[in-house]
């Protein structure tokens, strides 16, 4: 198999989730939000390419297919929302849409 | 007839019933005061039969007991329902019937026209009930039962004009400080009975003093126990320290006063103390506080009675003055002098309450002595009945009072000690003076009370003829028990009757010191000068010049106003214990420690976390990015529990 | 073992009828007051043939019925009566319908509801009384705050919602501890008898085998729960509030039995599960109870309004039966007993005749009252008849409990020191003192308020057959004792026998 | 690194004919369903009326059909669902539960203005991702009925576009769930990397020697903390006030009953190695998570006036006390805590529903004071309102107090005396908020007197769950022998 270790995958994708975290905390902006989870999703695709390669198996990949459907229909389904949240408000800054509090 | 003695409490049982459930119905006054009265006369006809029957019998059967039910038994404890008929209660049981008799037949006339006419007959009927149950009680248990009893119908008898004023307060007010004075001496009772059940195992009279006289028992416990039970006989009987409501329950109708407040229940104390005779004398220490106390009291109520203005507070100062007395006698270990002395007082006593009230009853209900005067040519019935019964407190010699309270002083004497004997003197002295002051200020002197509408007058039949025989009862009474000197050996009958009941107390007492007759005599010739100089003494100052009292009084200001006020014992009592206890519990227990202390516990708590759920709600900050934040402390905190626990 | 099912159809009676009072449409209120008291009057019957049946002299548990209700936890339907129990659920079945018949003309709001929760309230006394299983008794003891809260909320005073939270919180508080106990000591028995069980006579054997520290906390937990409910000194204060806030029914059942479950359950439970903790605590618990005997009193003199000096005067009497219990002699516990009774009958009597004043002038307090001797004289008479019994006068029936008590623990080896009974004796005296002085207040004197002529009406026909029953025990009792002390000697016996077995048979 | 293929041992029970395979019949009713609800919708207007008969019947027709085969129990797909015993009972649950959601629904709807046909096929959806998740055998299929619930309970907390109250609980819901999903999907890889398997049957049968590798405690963390934030414990309850107090009750009752469920059944499953008693490692997390939402679900809920938002609240200590059963982790607890559940769904469906029966135009009338009085405008819903307030509170002859009890029991078995009796205090605590709904209806007067128009339909719904509410109460039997025997 190719002579990168594993680890460095591992510290890539770990990074990569790292990020889209942080991006959902900082940003206020809805979309954005929505865009970090998709990339806190791929950088789970990647560590379960990773361990699918060096492990040998094929579940790993079998289960990225899944996660990419899945998070497809999330896209969709999300988007949705939030073109209804800007219908309503014309905005989609998180930060504004709080009447439900304490 | 001795186990027919169970009549003697059912038959004024039944009176109190019939007269309190039927009473009002009875319109006729005279039938209601048959009922009560028959009722008490047929139970005195009792006593007497059993009385005479125990007569017959040789000294030592003459106790027996008659058995109705078993009570209560409960793990040790047996108690049965079962009356003692020995020499004691019967002596005891003839005074209370017999002198209960006449006192009801007196009260069908003083009570004349009064609207609660049945229900003051089925109270006194029920205290008959109490008073039998007291004194022929066979265990303390049932002695307890009447010994609350009479306190109940005191409570009820000296409230009974409720709606009446009585000095600063009201009638029912001093009906309830009767009751609380003798719940507090109930409760030293109640404290000596436990103590008896726990070294005896039993609290029957037969079983408790046979141990007593055996079991091996420290002197300390003996002197306890007799400390708690005289503190009940203190609250009864009203002495030094519990003394305080015979005074205030004069509120109640003269004939209560004169049965309960002076011939019975007053006793009941005394009566205790000598029943458990044995327990007292094996405790000598006890013995000498009980003459002491006896000794105090004595003079004490009568130095207050030297200044008192009502008739019947007088005499209540001098019932309490002569309860010292047989306290004393108690006190020294002559127990049968004091009950002699139970027995004649209770004659005179009730005689001179009874010619009060038929005094107040010609006077309209007025009792202030400085508005009487030369009554003697109105009622002369009442008048000369009374004077006989002055002469007996005052211990003429010839009368019972004589016979009954010479013993008391030799036997304090040949106790006790010079001191006692001497006290006692100068208190039969002041007795002869402030009872002096009475008949003189009512009955000679010039009249001082306006004419036009108070106009006395004798009373009735049904009044004067209770008061005639218990006249020559106190003139007779005391011949049952002359003393050794003047009768020989064989004289004492009564103290031979009793001497049966205080064996085992007189083994355990020491000796008389050698004294020959000579010394009685002379002592008593000491003390009846001093008693004829104090009665000459009244009668010149009140009969003749008046204007002495007022400049002695005058003189001694200060002396004056303490004894009128009773040595302010009253107003002591209120401000050390009533009004500490009262404030107390509602500025501190009430208000603050339960409403602000404990409650405030709970609603503070109840509000805590209120105000708690107030502020944690704020963390809900309605905005998606702080819920994302909180999530990820909560994983942050988790892989750290992870990390450490590996 | 003889499966017996009078003590199930004592139980079905009030559940079928508060199931059937539900059906009456809510105008047919006097039907619905008729069927209510029908009912309770037949739960008496079955509970008198109970008692004449009962043999008084076996300790253990009679009229056994036991069915499997929750096979996964053991659980049984297993009910039957001791001495000490049959007397308490007399007193219920006693006081029911004398309750229902006392407020006739009180309760006009939706009588339905009313005479529902007060038969659902007897069913979940009677339940406590006679269950035998620890997990049913708990069932029980819950399910009767529920009537109970409803009672107080509904038809109570102003401060009704603050009394009735304030009861149901702090007993749930109590009792929940307890469930944990229940759980604890079941799972302890499935380790040592090898199946989880909470059937008490099985926890009998176990309840003493728990090792003695956490022998503690159980006992602590159990004890707290029915400390509330007594209740002791300082967790007493929910007390005044519902009573005062009750309607006179509910003050009157709740004075006559549901206090009694708490001590009941102080014999039942606390002392033959933990007998070592019971005789280790006792010396405390004691403490406390004549500081609510004398705390009580004090208070109570001082109140201004009847109901509340009432309530506080329980604080007192319970003070005592507390104290009886844990002196563990058998005159105490004995007196302790009786004087639960007393205390339902006593305490019971005075609120109904507070009860019968307020439905005159719906005011209770003792100012506006004076001199109504003259006005209703009958009513003066029974409420003194009330009061002295409350007061323990000898010759009626609080002298009893009071007298076996005192005389119980002065004597009592766990105690072994006199002050215990010095301080509760002194609790007699002021007892004399608050309630003479409220009668004569009330009853003594000029009649001080003009409005008192015309607005009081002396006691009517129905007010007098409840009052009269009561009057007669309170009379037997004080004459005649011993029918009462017999049906509990047994019992009471057996007990301190169990507790007498596990710490060296310390009480004679 | 290399390691031997993972070989997915013959299982014993996998079906050797195709006659097995309709075991998988309750999930097949469904899916046949919302294709059959898809067609209704196309072709007629009057969809709204019949889609929500069609789907009870299809409801009832699953749970019964679980419940008859209840014992016939295999694994089916190459170890990829399992049929039969403990998934049976979830589906029972589920099927029930939805069928009294949707016949509660139908009148409600219209006043809510959600009043369409596809509302009726996302509940249907969502019930089929649950019942994948409570019957997967495989991780890939928690995941995938994970998300096909999740995403049709996003889409039905905004089903109703217009209201921006709809929109901001969708909003909150969807942002929040991707989030966590994130983190299970990177908690998944782990334990796959770390184990080279995703069959569940080979995590747990040698769950002990896995738990020595710190890559997969990480990922079965990581995994843990997403589906903590389902069953709305407390560091991850955030959402649940704001959600449940946006959406239509309806579906909240839904999402809070049958959605916790579900999701603690893959705990259930995930688990079922710590419940064999083989290792407890994950004890303080539960025990911490358990504690901290009774005490926080309790004190918080007090001070709620909105009724849904505090029904939300009970439910965060709801979970606590199931948490409690997950901490206790012995046989005895799997058992409690299913019938806890169970009783939790009926009493929490009993509850919102009635809320929705009360509640007036555009989300009026949910709060304290439009129920002060109530028992003189109805006195049947007070009634039954008190009941589902006593058997939330922990009453006894309810099931929500047997409910406590097993569980309890279950935590003093393992020692946890201190949670049974933190549990006990925060009862004690909810008990005031739960009986001050009872205050208000009947020992208050009605402020604001407001006609209560009850539909039929909803009203069954009601009693029915009252019905099983007592019955779960006055006979636990019934369920517990069930579940018992299920479970050995």
């Amino acid at each position: 198999m190719s002579s990168i270790p594993m680890e460095y995958y591992l510290i890539l994708s770990a990074f990569m989730f790292s990020v889209g975290v942080a991006g959902v905390l900082i940003r206020r902006n809805a979309i954005v939000v929505f865009m970090c989870i998709e990339l806190m999703l791929n950088s789970a695709n990647l560590t379960l390419v990773t361990f699918s390669s060096y492990l040998g198996n094929s579940i790993g990949q079998v289960f990225v297919f899944f996660v990419m459907t899945v998070a497809a229909a999330e896209a969709a389904v999300g988007l949705a929302i939030i073109i209804a949240i800007f219908r309503n408000k014309k905005t989609v800054n998180i930060d504004e849409i709080n009447i439900f509090k304490w | 007839m001795i186990n027919l003695i169970y009549l003697t409490t059912l038959l004024p049982l039944a009176g109190f019933l019939i007269n309190g459930l039927f009473g009002r119905k009875i319109k006729n006054e005279k039938v209601i005061g048959i009922i009560g009265s028959a009722a008490v006369g047929i139970s005195f006809l009792v006593v007497l039969g059993a009385f005479i029957q125990t007569l017959g019998l040789p000294a030592e059967e003459r106790s027996n007991t008659v058995e109705l039910f078993s009570w209560l038994n409960v793990g040790g404890l047996h108690i049965k329902f079962a009356y003692l008929v020995d020499q004691l209660s019967l002596t005891m049981s003839l005074v209370v019937t017999g002198v209960g008799f006449l006192i009801h037949v007196y009260s069908i006339g003083y009570m004349h026209g009064d609207k609660g006419f049945w229900r003051f007959f089925s109270y006194m009927n029920l205290f008959i009930f109490a008073m039998m149950n007291l004194v022929l009680g066979d265990n303390f248990v049932v002695l307890f039962l009447g010994w609350e009893g009479v306190g109940l119908c005191s409570y009820l008898l000296i409230g009974f004009w409720y709606d009446r004023k009585f000095e600063k307060g009201t009638t029912s007010q001093a009906a309830k400080k009767a009751f609380v004075v003798n719940r507090i001496g109930d409760f030293g009772f109640l404290l000596g009975m436990f103590l008896i059940y726990m070294t005896f195992d039993s609290l029957n009279f037969k079983e408790v003093f046979s141990r007593a006289a055996s079991f091996p028992i420290a002197e300390s416990t003996f002197g306890l126990i007799a400390l708690f039970l005289f503190i009940g006989a203190t609250g009864k009987s009203a002495q030094i320290p519990l003394f305080v409501w015979l005074p205030d329950a004069m509120a109640g109708p003269t004939p209560v006063s004169a049965l309960i407040h002076a011939a019975t229940m007053v006793t009941a104390g005394v009566y205790m103390v000598s029943r458990a005779s044995i327990i007292f004398a094996s405790a000598p220490v006890v013995m000498t506080v009980v003459a002491v106390i006896g000794l105090l009291t004595a003079i004490m109520a009568a130095s207050i009675g030297l200044v008192q203005n009502d008739i019947k507070k007088v005499l209540a100062y001098s019932t309490v003055s002569q309860l010292g007395y047989m306290f004393l006698a108690a006190g020294v270990g002559a127990f049968s002098a004091s009950i002699f002395h139970v027995m004649t007082h209770a004659f005179f006593k009730a005689l001179l309450f009874l010619g009060a009230g038929s005094v107040i009853h010609g006077m309209h209900d007025e009792q202030n002595i400085q508005k009487y005067g030369g009554l003697k040519k109105y009622m002369p019935k009442t008048y000369v009945t009374f004077f006989i019964a002055t002469l007996a407190i005052t211990g003429v010699p010839g009368l019972s009072g004589f016979f009954s309270k010479d013993e008391i002083l030799w036997s304090a004497y040949a106790n006790g000690g010079f001191v006692f004997w001497l006290i006692g003197a100068i208190t039969a002295m002041l007795t002869a003076f402030y009872m002096f002051r009475l008949v003189s200020l009512t009955f000679y002197g010039k009249e001082r009370f306006d004419h036009n509408h108070v106009h006395p007058h004798e009373s009735s039949a049904w009044m004067t003829v209770p008061l005639m025989i218990l006249a020559f009862f106190s003139v007779v009474g005391g011949y049952i028990g002359i003393p050794k000197v003047f009768s020989g050996e064989h004289g004492n009958l009564f103290e031979g009757w009793l001497e049966p009941i205080y064996a085992p107390a007189q083994a355990k007492l020491a000796t008389y010191g050698s004294h020959t007759h000579l010394e009685e005599i002379l002592l008593m010739t000491v003390s009846v000068a001093a008693a004829l100089s104090a009665i000459y003494f009244a009668l010149y100052v009140y009969g003749k010049k008046p204007q002495i009292a007022e400049s002695v009084s005058n003189k001694f200001k200060g002396f004056y106003n303490l004894l009128l006020n009773k040595y302010f014992v009253d107003e002591a009592y209120e401000a050390a214990v009533i009004q500490p206890i009262q404030k107390g519990s509602e500025k501190f227990l009430w208000k603050i420690f339960d409403v602000k202390i404990i409650d405030g516990m709970v609603n503070g708590v109840a509000f805590l976390v209120e105000s708690g759920s107030g502020f944690i709600r704020k963390i809900q900050t309605g905005v998606v990015q702080s819920y994302a934040v909180v999530m990820m402390v909560g994983i942050a905190l988790a892989l750290l529990w992870l990390i450490l626990s590996l | 073992m003889e499966q017996n099912l009078l003590l199930t159809y004592l139980l079905l009676t009030p559940i079928i009828g508060s199931v059937l009072v539900l059906f009456f449409k809510k105008e047919q209120k006097e039907l619905i007051r008729w069927f209510g008291l029908a009912v309770s009057l037949v739960a008496f019957v079955i509970s008198l043939v109970v008692y004449f049946s009962f043999n008084q002299t076996n300790p253990q548990f009679q009229f056994i019925h036991q069915v499997i209700w929750i096979k996964s936890l053991n659980i049984s339907y297993h009910v039957g009566v001791d001495g000490i129990s049959l007397i308490l659920v007399l007193l219920t079945t006693f006081l029911t319908p004398l309750t229902l018949l006392s407020t006739w003309k009180a309760i006009e709001k939706n009588v339905k509801m009313f005479t529902f929760s007060m038969l659902f309230l007897e069913v979940g006394m009677l339940g406590v009384f006679i269950s035998l299983d620890i997990f049913l008794f708990y069932i029980f003891w819950e399910a009767m705050l529920i009537p109970m809260y409803f009672i107080i909320g509904i038809w109570g005073g102003e401060r009704r919602i603050y009394a009735a939270v304030k009861f149901f919180i702090f007993t749930m508080f109590g009792s929940l501890l307890m469930l944990i106990a229940i759980i604890w000591l079941a799972v302890y028995a499935s380790t040592t008898l090898g199946y989880f069980t909470t059937n008490l006579l099985d926890l009998y054997k176990v309840g003493p085998t728990v090792p003695h520290d956490i022998q503690g906390w159980m006992f602590g937990a159990f004890f707290l729960s029915f400390a509330i409910k007594v209740p002791l000194f300082p967790l007493h204060t929910w007390l005044p509030d519902a009573h005062v806030e009750a309607p006179t029914a509910g003050s009157v059942i709740l004075a006559g039995v549901l206090l009694k479950m708490g001590t009941y359950g102080l014999v039942r439970f606390c002392l033959p599960l933990f007998p070592q903790s019971a005789v280790q605590f006792a010396p405390i618990i004691s403490v406390l109870a004549v500081i609510g005997i004398i705390y009580g009193a004090l208070v109570s003199m001082v109140q201004t309004d009847m109901k509340k000096l009432v309530a506080y005067s329980s604080v007192s009497h319970l003070g005592f039966v507390v104290l009886g219990i844990f002196a563990m002699t058998v005159e105490s516990v004995q007196g302790a007993v009786i004087q639960m009774v007393n205390h339902g009958l006593s305490t019971g009597a005075l609120f109904l005749l507070v009860g019968v004043l307020y439905e005159r002038t719906h005011r209770r307090d003792i100012a506006f009252y004076g001199g109504i001797a003259k006005l209703v004289p009958l009513y003066s008479t029974v409420l003194m008849i009330a009061m002295l019994s409350s007061i323990g006068l000898p010759g009626l029936n609080g002298f009893v409990g009071e007298f076996l008590i005192l005389i119980g623990s002065f004597k009592s080896p766990v105690l072994n020191s006199w002050w215990f009974t010095i301080f509760a004796a002194s609790g007699v005296i002021f007892a004399a003192v608050y309630l003479l002085w409220m009668y004569q207040r009330v009853v003594f004197g000029q009649v001080t308020n003009e409005e008192l002529k015309h607005e009081l009406t002396d006691m009517n026909l129905r007010e007098m057959i409840v009052i009269v029953p009561i009057l007669i025990f309170i009379v037997w009792i004080g004459v005649y004792p011993s029918t009462f002390l017999k049906l509990t000697e047994v019992s009471t016996q057996s007990i301190l026998q169990q507790v007498g077995t596990f710490t060296g048979n310390l009480l004679k | 690194m290399k390691r031997e293929r993972g070989q997915i041992k013959n299982d014993t029970n996998m079906p050797q004919n195709n006659y097995e395979y309709f075991l998988l019949m309750p999930q097949l009713i469904i899916a046949v369903g919302i294709v059959l609800s898809v067609l209704v919708e196309l072709t007629t207007k009057k969809s709204e009326q019949i889609l929500p008969w069609l789907s009870i019947a299809l409801f009832v027709a699953a749970a019964f059909d679980s419940i008859l085969n209840i014992n016939q129990n295999f694994v089916l797909f190459g170890g990829m669902i399992e049929v039969g015993g403990k998934p049976a009972i979830f589906n029972f649950i589920f099927n029930i539960g939805a069928a009294l959601v949707v016949l509660s629904s139908i009148d409600y709807l219209k006043k809510y203005g959600a009043y369409f046909g596809e509302y009726y096929i996302l509940v249907q959806s969502s019930v089929l991702g649950m019942m994948v998740m409570s019957g997967a055998k495989d991780i890939l299929m928690i995941f995938m009925g994970l998300e096909l619930m999740s995403i049709c309970f996003y889409v039905l907390a905004g089903i109703n576009r217009k209201k921006l109250s709809a929109n901001e609980a969708s909003m909150k819901y969807f942002l929040l769930g991707a989030f966590a999903t994130g983190f299970i999907v990177y908690g998944i890889a782990l334990i796959y990397g770390a184990t080279g398997t995703t069959s569940i049957q080979n995590l747990v049968e040698n769950f002990v020697t896995y738990s020595s590798n710190i890559i997969f405690i990480l990922g079965f963390v990581f995994f843990l903390v997403g589906f903590s934030f389902k069953i709305a414990a407390v560091p991850f309850h955030m959402w649940v006030p704001d959600v449940y107090h946006g959406s239509a009750t309806s579906v909240t009752s839904l999402m809070s009953t049958t959605g916790k469920t579900a999701a603690f059944s893959v705990l259930i499953i995930m688990l079922s190695a710590v419940f064999s008693g083989a290792s407890n490692v994950f004890r303080p997390y539960f025990a911490t998570i358990s504690a901290l939402s009774m005490l926080f679900g309790s004190v918080v809920a007090i001070s709620q006036t909105n009724l849904k938002r505090m029904l939300a609240y009970s439910s965060i200590a709801h979970a606590g006390y199931m948490a409690i059963g997950l901490a206790a982790g012995n046989i005895f607890s799997v058992a409690g805590i299913i019938f806890y559940l169970a009783a939790y769904v009926f009493m929490n469906i009993g509850a919102f529903t009635i809320i929705s029966i009360v509640e007036g135009e555009n989300d009026s009338k949910t709060d304290l004071n439009s129920f002060a009085g109530l028992n003189a405008k109805s006195p049947i819903l007070a009634a039954l309102m008190a009941l589902f307030m006593f058997a939330l509170a922990g009453i006894p002859p309810l099931a929500g107090f047997f409910g406590k009890y097993y569980v309890f029991i279950s935590a003093i078995q393992s020692h946890l005396t201190w949670l049974a009796i933190l549990g006990v205090l925060s009862s004690v605590i909810s008990v005031y908020f739960y009986i001050r709904v009872v205050v208000f209806m009947y020992f208050k007067e009605s402020v604001e007197d407001f006609k209560i128009q009850i539909s039929p339909y909803s009203l069954t719904a009601v009693i029915i769950t009252a019905l099983l509410v007592l019955v779960f109460g006055i006979l636990p039997d019934t369920l517990m022998n069930v579940i018992t025997s299920v479970l050995h």
